[in-house]
């Protein structure tokens, strides 16, 4: 039977929603009357527009609260990955690679493109880490080379193949005018022109890119907000060892 | 620790203190000469007497009903008298008395004996009151020093009580101190209190007995996994003020929304039945070792909250003198006040600010409740937001002891689970982000906050010398207080008194009198 | 030709919204997706969940931003009330009465039910009124009756039958479980059983009512948040003058 | 007025702004025997060389890059050259260049001849930028008081300069007084200028003369209605940050985002070229009235704002001293610094306020650029809006000069409409609420705020010591700003650096040193 979940109030199922958003209208009654219809073209029943407020001549903004009677089927619901799976401590990692790969992991990364952010990339790589989470150069047997930001996706791969690297970690941070997918599939373009996408683990990451976006752009998976160098390299190990990369 | 930022003057202050006690003390005799049908029923409840008819009439209400002519006496001589002659056990006379039996038509039998038994009752019901404060004393203790300061409050008010104790559940996993179940709308004016579990309410769920101990069972789970201890709170309130203070004792509630005069103002309940029931359920709240919360922020939602920042602090010097009379101490006074000032006011959050820093050094041990915007909230939750921040800021700033988190929806509907999620999360920001500030700030000595203070201090000795000179049932009509008129015989619930005869017995009353060296 | 609207973010037509909401399920990653789906099954695409925080442990609270396609037909959309219609002043309804009425007009108000709140009612007809506009009873030629608050339908009816109200004014706060219709509601029939629905104007106001729901219900007119006396005198004295109410 | 709160000790003040003399002193020898090729393109800027060819390569790019070798002569004379060679019409020469003419290939003529109408060019357009000047400095008279206080800058970053003057307008009109267009992501690596109205961009416009011209129209037009002067703000900042200054003289914008070293750090173009070009920028907004905004708040993106809150001090006075050396006046450095540090420290926003308050005393007259959270600022848009709040809150209370709004989806997008016009309308609440606040509030002597600001000096003291002993250059190499390392050889633009000639010829610069009394 289907487990039926919907936006929870204060009462199981009443569907409470709240909205914000701004119509290029000036305000006033019809201002009102047409934020209403446009939420109960959501789908919305009992929208109530609670707040208006001139922008500009030219534009209003509405805080709306209404309630849905759109509800999703729980068991259907699968997640980006499984959340049970824990990853492995940094000591763990390094245990796992000297019994199963014995020899150094290479990694290299950078924040590919014309974005600038390195500190969603520095967190993974850098031995300082984030948030008392080591990062990558502290493994011991972990090489980590961190190329910085702004760096071209050829000089990333060109880098990769001189240094032989088993994974390449490619951080987006930038997403608008969807930035970060054009750069990603660059990537992998290039990689593929090259006849050389079978050679690493190619892992994207930034605040917006899920596993999904991640793997239907072609790499083996994507990490987002709150990820951790430990998570970032369980994946990597287990790969390898999976997939027989010594 | 309160230290002096304002430099009030003390003899300001003591003065106060004395207006407010003679303006209290004609009221204070009244009150003594008195008693309700509310005041009775409270002692039948800590007699332990039980249940309901099958038309939803609680026992103590079937009693008193019956006992009409007979209440100058005390209620409790006739019903320990019942039990005496019929020779049943106390709850299979409970039941008869739902069934519809009627102990007015037993005859009195050997009065000394069943005063006697009356007094046995309800020293078996003290004691369980004792237990629960024992209980709540250690647990404060064991879990001492996890509590945030100011304690944050949070209402659930869904009308139904399982879904309030999910929400609770909720409130108190996000970081909330305090539980108020919101009553349902309409309950302050039922003459009696509603029985059992219940699902159904108006902007509030029904204060019954078995609702209390519903929410305390919720409660005590979630202090044991937090290793926080979670008070819990209602309304002693209405015109079955002493009942539910009654309850509380007996299902271990920590505080009570409790106040001498909301009940006149904003429910029309009449004056005279609001200052006797006010003492009695007083006496049971200090008792029991629960902490009162006045209602004088509601002041500032009919009155302007600048113009009128006075009435507050006068009405927290009375609220303080009936507390007193009734044997509660300085640390079970949650006075009550509020941040509402009109948000385009310049500099009103610094008024603000003086308005607490004042309470806080005019009443040095109490707790204080200090209530958010509510009046000038609107639809805009995000200004709403940070309308709230700066009041959570304000207490923290001030040392405010219990502190009502507001919600950014305040203006829209009864709290969703997700508002007070928010509510309580960028509260423990601004509080932790500023933790030690009131070591940290002070104000200069001749500027707008201090002379703020220094005003609203003497605009308070001038009112309540007129309140003293016209007396204050009288000022009451004139609606000095909140804006509102209330006559002395008019409003809810005047029916219900009764002068106390010679022969007055109430073993309660003179139990609570005596430990609370009232006597 | 249509002239279509969308919400605007920073671009005309992006259609961006801001939406949170709380679901009764575990946060983690299956909870993120079931936001994002919930999202997407009101028809926003690029939903993104921005956030997503536990409440406890059965419920999760997420921000999500989302665009939409939907859009509404401006030229089709009629407010509430005609804005450019301004009220008259209190000077101007005083002479407006003495002109074409020639005597005092009644009008008779309270909140009803169990609702409390007399600020809003007050605010129309007290003295002092509100935001520096004056209340009725500081009128010259109306004379204001405000019965309070929690009053009975029968009550406020009787006591406007008996001072020969010329109209009645219903104050509404409360309007949890809808409790404001069932009010409304009631006094409307009420006063038809009676036969007396046409001996009176009748209003209704509070914060959640407007015009459209009020005259669904059966009154004359339905006045929301931000309403001051002389939009209501207004409103009063020209409908008795048009229905030739003297 | 800037009152004493914290007692810092003015000895140490003048000892960090004698180390900063000595640590900038071989960089500014280094700077004035060099110039770039952006500030030969400046400089023909500001002789009026415009237009651009059909592959878009500006007009001062053509000549500078056909005048290479020359380049140590300085471009002027040779551009002079050609206008006294053809005998042609300045505005149809530049359409020559743009065609693909050649001036390089011209011989010198009379250079005497050719470097008075190079001077006599840049007369014509500083009378120009003497008007812009002159117009401000009116305007600003004539609404004075009409501003905030301190000034609320809001940015807009469509990507569309129509869209963006849509946005700006919006801004405005809710209470914007500054308004910055963001540039695009690229922007600061294009080693020219692009041209004309642009609609296309990624988090941001370009930075062209005519956006300048038509965001100047927008914005005028909205001062008028609203009687209050709005500021326009871009950046002289990246690869071409001279030329930039140049548009924005010409253009009369009011502020520019320019800083000694952001460049260097942050968008790793070469030191000596980035140390160069600030130079001859600053001269430019120096002289046009143009207040800066430097860039240390970028600083506590990349490191942590509680450990390395001296380094944002220390990168103050350095900046302060280049600005000194560039003839900027004290009301024209708007320093940079912000509100970064993590929100979940204890007492976190009381050191901000520390930080703050600190930078106030020590930069009295200078405006002060405070930034909002960034870093920490999450998809909780909620806790991000109060966040935002205590931002504006300490802003207000240490009379911070302008204050860059913070946007609730900050960690998002780049602002939508409605987040500048909550943004606003939040700021307007707090700061009204809290008018006076300065002239109340007072620090405790011994206490934590206090006792951090000291401590931050201390340690400022200490690292600019290291600096000033191992050489400014050789500091950036090792990582001690920003936890950024850069390499003297390395960065962008390095070939652009030409040592200048014997008989090395700029009007401009000149004329600028002159009149700023730096010749
Ligand atoms: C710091 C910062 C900057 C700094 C960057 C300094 C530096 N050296 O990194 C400076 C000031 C230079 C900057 C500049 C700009 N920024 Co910026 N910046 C930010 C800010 C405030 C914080 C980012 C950050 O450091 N987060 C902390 C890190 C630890 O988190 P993270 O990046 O998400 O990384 C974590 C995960 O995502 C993951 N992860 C990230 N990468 C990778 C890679 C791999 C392989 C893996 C496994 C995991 C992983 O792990 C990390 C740790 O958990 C954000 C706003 C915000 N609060 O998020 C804006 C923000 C990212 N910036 C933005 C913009 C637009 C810009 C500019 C383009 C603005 C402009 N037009 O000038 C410029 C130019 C930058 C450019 N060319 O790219 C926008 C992006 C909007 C969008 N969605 O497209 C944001 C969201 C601000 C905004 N609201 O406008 N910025
Ligand atoms: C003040 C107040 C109180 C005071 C009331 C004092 C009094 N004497 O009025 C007190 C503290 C007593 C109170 C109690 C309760 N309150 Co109350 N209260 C408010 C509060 C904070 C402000 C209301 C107010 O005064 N607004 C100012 C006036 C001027 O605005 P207004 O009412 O909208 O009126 C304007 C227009 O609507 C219009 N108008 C109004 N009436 C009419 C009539 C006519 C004919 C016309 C033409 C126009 C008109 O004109 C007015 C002027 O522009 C609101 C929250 C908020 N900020 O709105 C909650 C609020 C209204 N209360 C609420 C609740 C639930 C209660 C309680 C039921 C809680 C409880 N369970 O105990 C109790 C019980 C009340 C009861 N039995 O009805 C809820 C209602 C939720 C809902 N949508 O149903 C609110 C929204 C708070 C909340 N978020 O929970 N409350
Ligand atoms: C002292 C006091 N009692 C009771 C209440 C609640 O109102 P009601 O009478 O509806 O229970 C309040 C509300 O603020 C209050 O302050
Ligand atoms: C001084 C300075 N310049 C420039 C910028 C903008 O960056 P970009 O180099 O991308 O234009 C900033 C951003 O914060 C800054 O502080």
């Amino acid at each position: 039977m289907a487990h039926i979940i919907r936006p929870y109030g204060d009462t199981m199922d009443d569907g409470k929603v709240q909205l914000s958003f701004s119509l290029p209208v000036p305000a006033g009654s019809r201002a009102l009357e047409a934020a209403r219809r446009i939420a109960l073209a959501w789908g919305f029943h009992e929208a109530e527009v609670v707040h208006m407020a001139p922008m500009s001549d030219e534009f209003t903004f509405f805080v709306v609260y209404a309630a849905t009677q759109h509800g999703i089927d729980w068991d259907t619901v699968e997640g980006d990955r499984d959340d049970s799976e824990k990853p492995m401590t940094m000591d763990e990692i390094n245990a796992f690679i000297r019994a199963h790969i014995g020899r150094k992991v290479v990694v290299v990364g950078a924040c590919t493109g014309f974005d600038a952010h390195t500190v969603g990339i520095d967190a993974i790589m850098n031995m300082k880490g984030y948030n008392h989470h080591y990062g990558l150069e502290r493994y011991e047997m972990i090489e980590a080379h961190n190329l910085g930001a702004q760096v071209p996706n050829e000089t990333l791969i060109d880098y990769a193949e001189a240094h032989n690297a088993d994974a390449i970690l490619v951080s987006q941070v930038v997403t608008q005018k969807n930035s970060h997918v054009h750069n990603l599939t660059e990537f992998i373009e290039l990689l593929e022109a090259k006849g050389e996408r079978g050679r690493f683990i190619c892992i994207a990451g930034g605040p917006r890119i899920s596993n999904k976006l991640a793997a239907k752009i072609g790499f083996d998976a994507g990490f987002g907000h709150g990820t951790y160098a430990e998570d970032v390299a369980t994946f990597i190990v287990k790969k390898m060892v999976q997939e027989g990369r010594k | 620790m309160v230290t002096n930022k304002l430099n009030l003057p003390k003899e300001k202050i003591d003065r106060a203190r004395e207006l407010a006690k003679n303006i209290c003390a004609p009221v204070l005799d009244f009150i003594d000469a008195h008693t309700t049908v509310t005041v009775e029923r409270a002692t039948l409840r800590l007699l332990g007497a039980d249940g309901v008819s099958t038309e939803g009439a609680p026992v103590p209400n079937l009693v008193v009903d019956a006992l009409r002519d007979k209440m100058s006496e005390g209620a409790a001589v006739w019903y320990a008298n019942a039990l005496v002659q019929t020779g049943l056990e106390q709850g299979e006379l409970d039941r008869r008395i739902a069934e519809g039996f009627n102990i007015a038509t037993l005859p009195m039998g050997d009065r000394q004996k069943a005063k006697e038994l009356a007094a046995a009752l309800a020293r078996r019901q003290f004691s369980r009151i004792d237990a629960n404060r024992a209980y709540r004393e250690s647990k404060l203790e064991e879990f001492k020093g996890r509590s945030h300061s100011p304690l944050l409050y949070l209402i659930v008010a869904t009308g139904n009580i399982y879904e309030d104790v999910k929400q609770a559940q909720a409130a108190a996993l996000a970081g909330a101190d305090v539980i108020a179940v919101i009553r349902t709308t309409a309950q302050s004016l039922l003459d009696y209190v509603p029985y059992g579990p219940t699902t159904e309410g108006f902007g509030g769920t029904y204060a019954t007995q078995e609702n209390f101990r519903i929410m305390r069972q919720a409660l005590d789970e979630v202090m044991e996994r937090e290793q926080r201890y979670i008070y819990q709170t209602n309304y002693a309130s209405g015109l079955c003020m002493p009942e539910i203070a009654a309850m509380g004792a007996l299902e271990r509630l920590d505080m009570m929304l409790n106040d001498s005069m909301y009940g006149i103002l904003f429910r029309d309940i009449n004056m005279y039945r609001t200052f006797v029931d006010q003492r009695f359920s007083r006496m049971i709240n200090a008792y029991s070792g629960i902490i009162i919360n006045t209602g004088e922020d509601n002041y500032l939602t009919t009155s302007d909250a600048f113009e009128k920042a006075y009435t507050v602090l006068a009405s927290q010097f009375l609220n303080e003198r009936f507390a007193y009379a009734a044997g509660l101490k300085p640390w079970q006074m949650g006075l009550g006040h509020a941040f509402e000032m009109d948000p385009s006011i310049e500099n009103g959050i610094l008024y603000e600010l003086a308005q607490a820093q004042m309470a806080r050094e005019i009443f040095p041990e109490h707790p204080l409740k200090y209530m958010p915007p509510t009046k000038h909230m609107s639809g805009d939750i995000f200004k709403g937001l940070v309308m709230d921040n700066m009041f959570n800021f304000v207490s923290k700033a001030t040392g405010q002891g219990i502190h009502l988190l507001g919600m950014l929806t305040e203006a829209i509907h009864t709290p969703f689970m997700m508002d007070r999620h928010i509510a309580v999360e960028t509260a423990l920001y601004v509080m932790n982000g500023i933790e030690s500030i009131m070591d940290e700030i002070e104000f200069r000595p001749d500027g707008l906050i201090v002379r703020r203070a220094h005003e609203v201090l003497d605009r308070t000795l001038g009112f309540m010398e007129e309140v003293e000179r016209i007396g204050l049932m009288e000022s009451i009509e004139k609606a000095m207080f909140a804006d509102i008129s209330r006559s002395r015989t008019g409003g809810k619930g005047f029916e219900g008194i009764v002068e106390k005869g010679e022969g007055y017995f109430n073993p309660v009353e003179s139990m609570l009198e005596r430990s609370l060296g009232l006597a």
